[in-house]
């Protein structure tokens, strides 16, 4: 039969709960897929979603953005922000028919290191069941750089 | 703004000169009271004792025909009748199952939107505003307000502002001009439904309620509720067996005592069906000092 | 109950208590002001507390012991518990559904009977005219408890008083009640 | 050209067991940029990073990575070993292939190759990185403490017998709080004014201490090290540098009738008043609530009349004061509940019911009834006394789910002063649980039981009420198969809930500081930060932070003391680099930001400061946004908010996290 898809996972984390939950599912020696990669910031307040966009147009496949708890955040608000500012861009990506199912959004505090694993491993099927993101792959970027003429005389017309 | 009346079965029996007063109140003040079409028996303790859907179906169905009738909102004057619809409604408005389940039973539809009115709110609301005009007798003496559990419990439901220190029928017997006194078994149990069952228990209770009333220097108790009423009224023999001196202070419904204060006969009020004489209140209309 | 062991058997009087009155009696922490203010308290072989210590613990024999006791039909329900309780448990509603499952194990307590009697009589009362009328209740009680002289000097003063109506109050048709009644009682 | 090292360290086994260390190393080297890679046993040994250090300097090494465990581990030591080879600490990356690599996947294939893409990241980071020198604050030596309690008294005495200048706020006109109002203290007994009065003169006295009473802290701007407060001075009516404190002006003053706060309401004072006889300073001010010259205007006026320094002068307003401060030490208090929040216990409509406080005070020498325990309706000295503990506290009905903590103690102390000085009086106490952990408490407490013969009854109080001159407290003895008791009493004392201060959320608010949902204020950490709150340069002391006895206060209180002490230890704080900044450069551009202040919105530190651009002639060219490094924590929230990317986080720019995305992709996973 043929070979599983084993899907890019790339997890935006914050510095102080996600990014030490995860090394607590480390000295804790939690197994977890294999799948993830991590990249720290210092609060999800720093994540801009555009990063969200390079990732997957670079050929990730779902990803998970994790920071502090509400109220729990280490610089009070900063994952509110980020919360809030996911509320409008989702929308945004909904509206222009981008598979938000692929974006998981979560807490994980420094004490869950299992929950880290969980979640690693409940994203990584479920991306996986969803299959390869290839829509980006599919673009031709080449053709954002001829200008289309005929169209444009046409409109003018 | 129409008013639904129900009167509940007791109000037609044993507590009949509650609805009596309160009508003649009413109709001195130039206020109506529609009474809900075929309403029923809210149930009262033995439905929620014995059955949980019964004890929310019946109240429903007077619910569902309130509201089939347009009444938005409902007086209840019956304390034992109130907290079952008003139980009744509280259910029927926080689950939808429960709600789709009671009118499958009822085969009628049933929101439970109308407003319950306990009697103090609809006399605060309605007949305090053009009281004064009526009212022509200071009802000179010291009453003891008793408002028993079911007016004053649960405090989401019948939303006294002091549960533990009700003040609302105190209000009220001001206005009819007498002096409530400040006493500490306001909102005490009377033993209720083991009115029947259990008259020993009812005795017991009712004595402690009678005695702190007694010893505080009130010359009357007044209620709210029917089964109160009965209790500390109708069961004034074995009550007296229960205490060191018997008392014959005289249980009137608030209704009676205001009526009386507005003139209404004591026969219109239905003081004669009391079982321990209330000629020692009505003597003391228009009396000088308490 | 979404454990496997407990599946398959009956849930414990605790976890009923759970599922269908939707109260957790462990949140209780047993300060006994239920059973401090309870008017009935000098009456009941079971204080409040101790019933629900005893829902608590599961020892065996405590839940026939909590269902033959008479507390649970002294009970008047006038919430004094309830509304006093710092851990806001809901006593009353408890007491309510342990009478019913007390009826259902067919373990009330034979001096608790003549409460129940009268419950009964009430009910057959309203299922007969959708109304109660205390006449008909009195008798229909007094025949089923057989104490038939209890509040005999009282009757006929309450008819001169006009307080017992003679003609019973009925609803428009009183068959729709019934119906109301078999439905829900299955 | 970036000349990137990358060394990969085995952890022991750690790291080697599951990962192909040698194979990571061997690939890495390949990597673009890399001009060198080696794996090794313990890179943090010292051989390690001698390895490190030598690799840096032979190969000319612009930025390393090591790949090995979590930065939260060991950055610290790796980038100490870069500074000690001469390049910039901020050149050094962790590649955290252990904690999320190695120790988290079986030995495998993907698990190596994680390892790699780990690195690979760090490598593209590293390449983005710059150069970075730790901020440098400086401290303003002079610490601010807020309230004038126990714990205000002990962290001011600290932090100036140390050497530096303390300013201490207090509300009322007198320091001493709650504790100047306690008759004796637990467990040892022992007189509470006879221990606090010397601490209270010591701080009057002291040289480095200037005292500030009757006044509130109005607002707080600036940030550790360097704090700007203003502190209003409320209108005494009274110059001090005249009065000499004798008295004459209260004791003739007419308005006879206020409710005496110090005394819990149980006495009179004047209008005109020193709080207490011990009171620090020991100068009257005047209530002007209260006094009948503000409130019949220009009535009486008769302590103006009496005074023979002429100190009296209606005229004096509230004066606003400024001060710099390096640190704030909170210590602003409780109150409790009063027996007014209890329906079933009457709604306070019974004198005879109290709370803790009141007996507090009945038990006091200095009390209203001179110590003699007297019950307030009619001044009887009561037969019977029942205590009821958790009066509020553990009453999730009554919004308070926490334990008090103190009432145990002092509601065992109560009964036991009660029978000290009414030999064949009766005390009861009604209890749930005894709670005296602490050294020699629960002696005590079986000391009330056991010696006093104090009646501990097991059950929460149902119902209070009066009847023929006896309170009536209705209770049950869960000892007793749950038997009901009713007490006859002469005098009810409620140990109520110890509380917030209803201004605790204001002040919280004025100091950016947090607080909890029953509005005591957040520690930074529960366990390793239980006095520091978050905001940098602002300790927390005493029960403003949860209900705390004398003890546990004082060393809070010290503790404060100790890291404002650790705070001023050197001339200027050094503080990470990792800040915001707006982007700057010369004319005529000066900076892409627009001056739309977004930033200044989210930044929960008052980070983002308004600068005007001008042109030499001083024109305004345009408002720009400007990053205050003192204040910004480095959370970055302003840069996600920022709509056109001028501003930017060090250490983790934009530039830095987009090539680590790409770093991360760019070439197969597997």
């Amino acid at each position: 039969m043929a070979e599983t898809f084993e899907p890019k996972i790339v997890a935006f984390v914050c510095n102080w709960c996600t990014y030490a939950g995860a090394d607590l599912a480390g000295t804790s020696r939690t197994k977890y897929a294999t799948n993830v990669r991590i990249i720290r910031f210092p609060c999800t307040g720093r994540i801009d979603f555009m990063l969200l966009i390079k990732a997957f147009q670079n050929g990730a496949d779902g990803i998970i953005v994790s920071g502090c708890h509400p109220n729990d955040c280490h610089y009070t608000s900063g994952n509110f922000h980020a919360r809030r500012r996911w509320m409008v861009f989702k929308s945004l990506l909904d509206f222009m028919g981008f598979p938000t199912d692929r974006i998981t959004f979560s807490w994980v505090s420094a004490a869950e290191g299992k929950k880290w694993a969980d979640l690693v491993n409940e994203t990584t099927e479920s991306v996986r069941a969803l299959g390869p993101f290839t829509d980006y792959k599919n673009l031709d970027f080449t053709q954002f750089n001829q200008i289309d003429h005929e169209g444009i005389a046409e409109q003018s017309r | 703004m129409r008013i639904g009346y129900y009167p509940g079965c007791s109000l037609q029996g044993s507590g009949r000169e509650y609805s009596e007063s309160l009508f003649a109140v009413a109709e001195k003040c130039g206020i109506e009271l529609e009474e809900i079409t075929d309403w029923n028996c809210c149930g009262a303790s033995a439905a929620h004792s014995l059955n949980h859907d019964l004890s929310v179906a019946l109240p429903a169905r007077t619910l569902a025909l309130a509201e089939k009738q347009g009444l938005e909102q409902i007086l209840v004057p019956c304390a034992a009748c109130f907290g079952r619809l008003a139980t009744a409604q509280q259910e029927l408005v926080s689950s939808e199952p429960m709600r789709s389940k009671i009118s499958n039973y009822l085969e009628m539809p049933v929101q439970g939107s109308a407003r319950i009115l306990t009697v103090f709110e609809f006399l605060q609301e309605h007949i305090f505003p053009v009281a004064d005009q009526f009212i022509v007798n200071k009802l000179n003496h010291k009453t003891a307000c008793y408002y028993g559990c079911l007016l004053s419990r649960p405090k989401d439901l019948t939303r006294l502002e002091r549960p533990e220190d009700p003040m609302e029928m105190d209000a009220v017997m001001e206005k009819a001009g007498a002096t409530p006194i400040d006493w500490a078994f306001k909102t005490e149990c009377c033993g209720a439904g083991l009115s029947v069952s259990r008259t020993d228990i009812v005795a017991k209770l009712s004595a402690k309620i009678v005695e702190d009333a007694v010893s505080r220097g009130a010359e009357s108790i007044v209620v709210a509720c029917p089964m109160c009423q009965m209790n500390l009224d109708l069961r004034r023999k074995e009550i007296n067996k229960q205490m060191d001196q018997g008392s014959d202070i005289p249980v009137l419904f608030v209704t009676q005592a205001l009526g009386l204060s507005m003139g209404i006969s004591a026969e219109k009020l239905g003081l004669n069906r009391h079982f321990v004489s209330t000629g020692k209140v009505v003597s003391c209309v228009g009396r000088k000092e308490v | 109950m979404e454990n496997k062991h407990t599946q398959n058997q009956e849930l414990s009087l605790k976890q009923q208590v759970k599922k269908t009155v939707g109260v957790d009696v462990q949140t209780c922490y047993q300060c006994g002001k239920c059973t401090a203010g309870c008017p009935l308290n000098e009456e009941m072989d079971l204080m409040p507390n101790q019933i629900l210590r005893m829902l608590q613990a599961e020892y065996p024999g405590y839940e026939n012991e909590i269902l033959t006791s008479t507390s649970i039909w002294l009970c008047l329900a006038c919430d004094t518990c309830y509304s006093r309780c710092p851990q806001e448990v809901k006593l009353p509603q408890i007491m309510d559904f342990l009478r019913q499952e007390s009826i259902r194990r067919n373990l009330v307590n034979p001096k608790s009977k003549n409460i129940l009697r009268f419950h009964r009589a009430f009910l057959a009362e309203v299922e007969r005219n959708g109304k109660l009328n205390e006449l008909g209740l009195t008798i229909d009680y007094k025949l089923h408890s057989l104490n038939l002289f209890q509040d005999l000097q009282n009757a006929p003063s309450m008819l001169f008083k006009g307080k017992l109506g003679l003609i019973p109050h009925r609803v428009q048709n009183p068959s729709e009640i019934k119906k109301l009644f078999k439905k829900i009682n299955g | 050209m970036a000349r990137i090292g990358v060394f990969i360290c085995h952890c022991g086994e750690n790291i080697s067991a599951t990962v192909d260390v040698e194979k990571v190393a061997r690939l890495a080297s390949k990597l673009s940029g890399v001009a060198f890679s080696v794996d090794y046993k313990y890179m943090c040994s010292d051989p390690g990073q001698t390895l490190i250090v030598d690799a840096i300097r032979k190969h000319k090494l612009t930025g390393i990575v090591v790949g090995a465990c979590s930065p939260r581990m060991h950055e610290g030591t790796f980038r100490k070993a870069a500074e000690k080879a001469g390049i910039n600490p901020y050149f050094c990356e962790m590649a955290n292939i252990r904690e999320h690599c190695s120790w988290v996947h079986p030995k495998s294939d993907e698990t190596t190759q994680k390892a790699l893409d780990i690195v690979r990241t760090m490598v593209e980071k590293v390449k983005n990185d710059t150069a970075l020198f730790p901020i440098k604050v400086p401290v303003t030596k002079t610490a601010l403490v807020i309230g004038g309690g126990i714990a205000g008294i002990q962290a001011a005495l600290d932090i100036a017998n140390a050497g530096h200048q303390v300013i201490l706020v207090e509300k009322t006109p007198s320091i001493g709080g709650h504790m100047s109002q306690l008759s004796e203290t637990f467990p040892t007994l022992d007189c509470s004014q006879c221990i606090l009065t010397p601490r209270m003169v010591e701080v009057a006295q002291h040289p480095n201490i200037t005292l500030h009473t009757f006044a509130e802290v109005e607002n707080v701007t600036g940030f550790i090290g360097n704090f700007d407060v203003n502190i209003r001075l409320k209108a005494k009516s009274v110059d001090f540098s005249k009065c000499t404190g004798c008295g004459s002006c209260w004791q003739k003053c007419p308005s006879k009738k206020i409710p005496d706060e110090f005394n819990a309401g149980m006495s009179f004072r004047t209008a005109i008043y020193t709080p207490f006889p011990q009171a620090v300073p020991n100068k009257p001010v005047i209530d002007r609530a209260n006094c009948t010259w503000f409130t019949k205007d220009g009535k009486c006026g008769v302590c103006a009349k009496i005074c023979p320094m002429g100190a009296i002068d209606y005229t004096i307003q509230d004066e606003i004061i400024n001060v710099k401060v390096g640190a704030i030490v909170t210590a602003t208090g409780f109150d409790i509940k009063h027996s007014d929040f209890f329906p079933e216990y009457g709604y306070g409509k019974h004198p005879d019911i109290i709370d803790g406080l009141q007996f507090e005070r009945l038990a006091s020498a200095s009390g209203p009834t001179g110590g003699e325990i007297r019950r307030p309706s009619d001044g009887k000295v009561p037969e019977t006394v029942v205590f009821l503990a958790c009066a509020g506290s553990r009453d999730k009905a009554k919004g308070i789910e926490y334990c008090s903590k103190i009432c145990c103690m002092y509601t065992a102390k109560h009964a036991m002063l009660y029978k000290h000085k009414n030999h064949h009086g009766k005390a009861y106490v009604f209890y749930m649980d005894i709670r005296s952990a602490g050294k020699s408490y629960d002696e005590f407490v079986r000391r009330a039981i056991e010696e006093d013969d104090v009646n501990y009854i097991r059950g929460r109080v149902s119902k209070i009420y009066e009847k023929n001159g006896k309170l009536m407290v209705v209770g049950v003895d869960t000892l007793l198969n749950a038997k009901p008791v009713t007490i006859e009493a002469d005098l009810v004392v409620l140990a109520t809930a110890v509380v917030a201060n209803e201004d605790a959320e204001s002040v919280a608010q004025k100091l950016h500081i947090s607080y909890d949902k029953h509005k005591f204020f957040a520690e930074a950490h529960p366990k390793l930060k239980p006095v520091e709150t978050n905001t940098a340069g602002i300790t927390l002391a005493g029960a403003c932070q949860s209900a705390k006895d004398i003890p546990e206060t004082v060393a809070q209180a010290s503790a404060a003391a100790a890291k404002t002490i650790i705070l001023f230890s050197g001339s200027e704080l050094t503080r990470e680099p990792v800040v915001a900044t707006v982007n700057r450069s010369a004319a005529p551009v000066y900076t892409t930001c627009t001056g739309c202040f977004l930033c200044q919105e989210v930044c929960p530190y008052q980070a983002i400061e308004r600068e005007e651009i001008r042109d030499r002639a001083g024109n305004l060219l345009m408002n720009a946004a400007r990053v205050n490094a003192g204040l910004c924590q480095g959370c970055g929230t302003c840069v996600a908010m920022c709509r056109n990317k001028s501003i930017d986080l060090q250490g983790f720019s934009n530039q830095q996290m987009l090539s680590e995305v790409m770093g991360l992709l760019n070439e197969p996973f597997e």
